[in-house]
């Protein structure tokens, strides 16, 4: 299980590859793996986006990140998980988070990833800040119904 | 002995401030922390946290604490 | 929408690397990339798999795949979709299929990356046989309920 | 004038056979076929195609139809 936070720019692809070659106790035994990917857009509510802030509570964010993470081990047969959030700087069409989850099976993996990122939404202290043409703006939680 | 406050993001901004040492002299919770600071009531949707948990506004805190506030969060992905 | 069957061994990430690449209308109008890859396990049941091979109906797998995919494409919102699976012999730790989906939010993402590999499983004539210790086996299809 | 059958996975192992030409004289349906093909009758655990569509066994086959038997599928992944 890996929580990573980034500064810079991140390949969520190759950040993947990596992190699976290292695991090699994971050769063969995994069966399926699940990726969410989140991209900065350059739109969002009808407005054009040019670049966003990801503010966070540095140790905070690592903290509730690993939380969330371990409770998502806990309560499916995953055999590893790798978190990874950007914050900062970022321009349209960078990754803002990835979640990948290595499993025996699809079910657990896919309700892993889902369960890691719906709950880093809601208890991670990340606040985006988007650039528009019309100004800065602090971009709005989702509402909670889906 | 003080009580460390942070502000992040739009409270960061409207505070005016990021972070602070208050006297933890009258103060017992939450709430006071951000009154003592703002000299206002706490809103309603605000978060908080002590030592980076989440609190309530009534949660206790105490001496050498770190007191953060925050609107609600907005990372992950859409 | 691509689907491709593929004889010889792929790695999925670079795949999708490569789709996305290729795909330069999608930049920036995406926000939810969800991927679902399927590899060979070295075990099934309680027994050692040393390799398997998996048989198709040619022409038929691929229309059938590109019905699933059509399907999900037209329930839900979604930007972009990439179907992949190999057919052949396989060795323990090949992936077996890769199922990515772009979208502008998450929810359509997972759930149409989820139908694509579920209805796949029922619908597209693929059929595994397995190389073990104990000689040669078809594989069981999985039980409906989950 | 006839109709092509094709066996796959398990059942092409049982069969003995991969593929054929029938003639389609006195075939009406896919298990017509399958008992022209076999001499026995359609279990109830088979598959079948008609030109690669899936088919229930009353389904009337015709001339030239390519007619395919197989065991359910096992595609995809764990």
């Amino acid at each position: 299980m890996t929580v990573r936070l980034l500064a810079e720019a991140f390949d969520p692809w190759r950040e993947i590859v990596h992190h699976q070659e290292a695991q090699s106790a994971l050769a063969g035994k995994f069966g399926a793996t699940t990726v969410f990917v989140g991209t900065l857009r350059d739109f969002n509510q009808d407005r054009a986006v040019r670049a966003m802030t990801l503010e966070h509570y540095a140790p905070m964010t690592q903290k509730h990140l690993e939380r969330v993470a371990a409770e998502a081990s806990s309560r499916w047969p995953i055999a590893d998980l790798l978190v990874i959030h950007r914050y900062g700087e970022l321009s349209p069409n960078d990754p803002i988070v990835c979640v990948a989850v290595w499993a025996e099976r699809r079910e657990a993996a896919f309700a892993a990833c889902r369960y890691v990122i719906d709950e880093l939404k809601t208890r991670a202290p990340f606040w985006k800040q988007e650039q528009t043409p019309q100004g800065r703006r602090w971009v709005a939680p989702e509402p909670k119904a889906e | 002995m003080s009580i460390t406050v942070r502000f992040f993001a739009s409270v960061r901004e409207r505070v005016g401030k990021e972070r602070e040492a208050i006297d933890c002299a009258g103060i017992s919770n939450v709430a006071d922390v951000w009154r003592q600071s703002t000299r206002v009531a706490m809103p309603d949707n605000l978060l908080a946290a002590i030592n980076m948990e989440y609190a309530r506004p009534d949660q206790p805190v105490r001496d050498g604490d770190e007191v953060a506030f925050f609107p609600p969060v907005t990372g992950g992905a859409p």
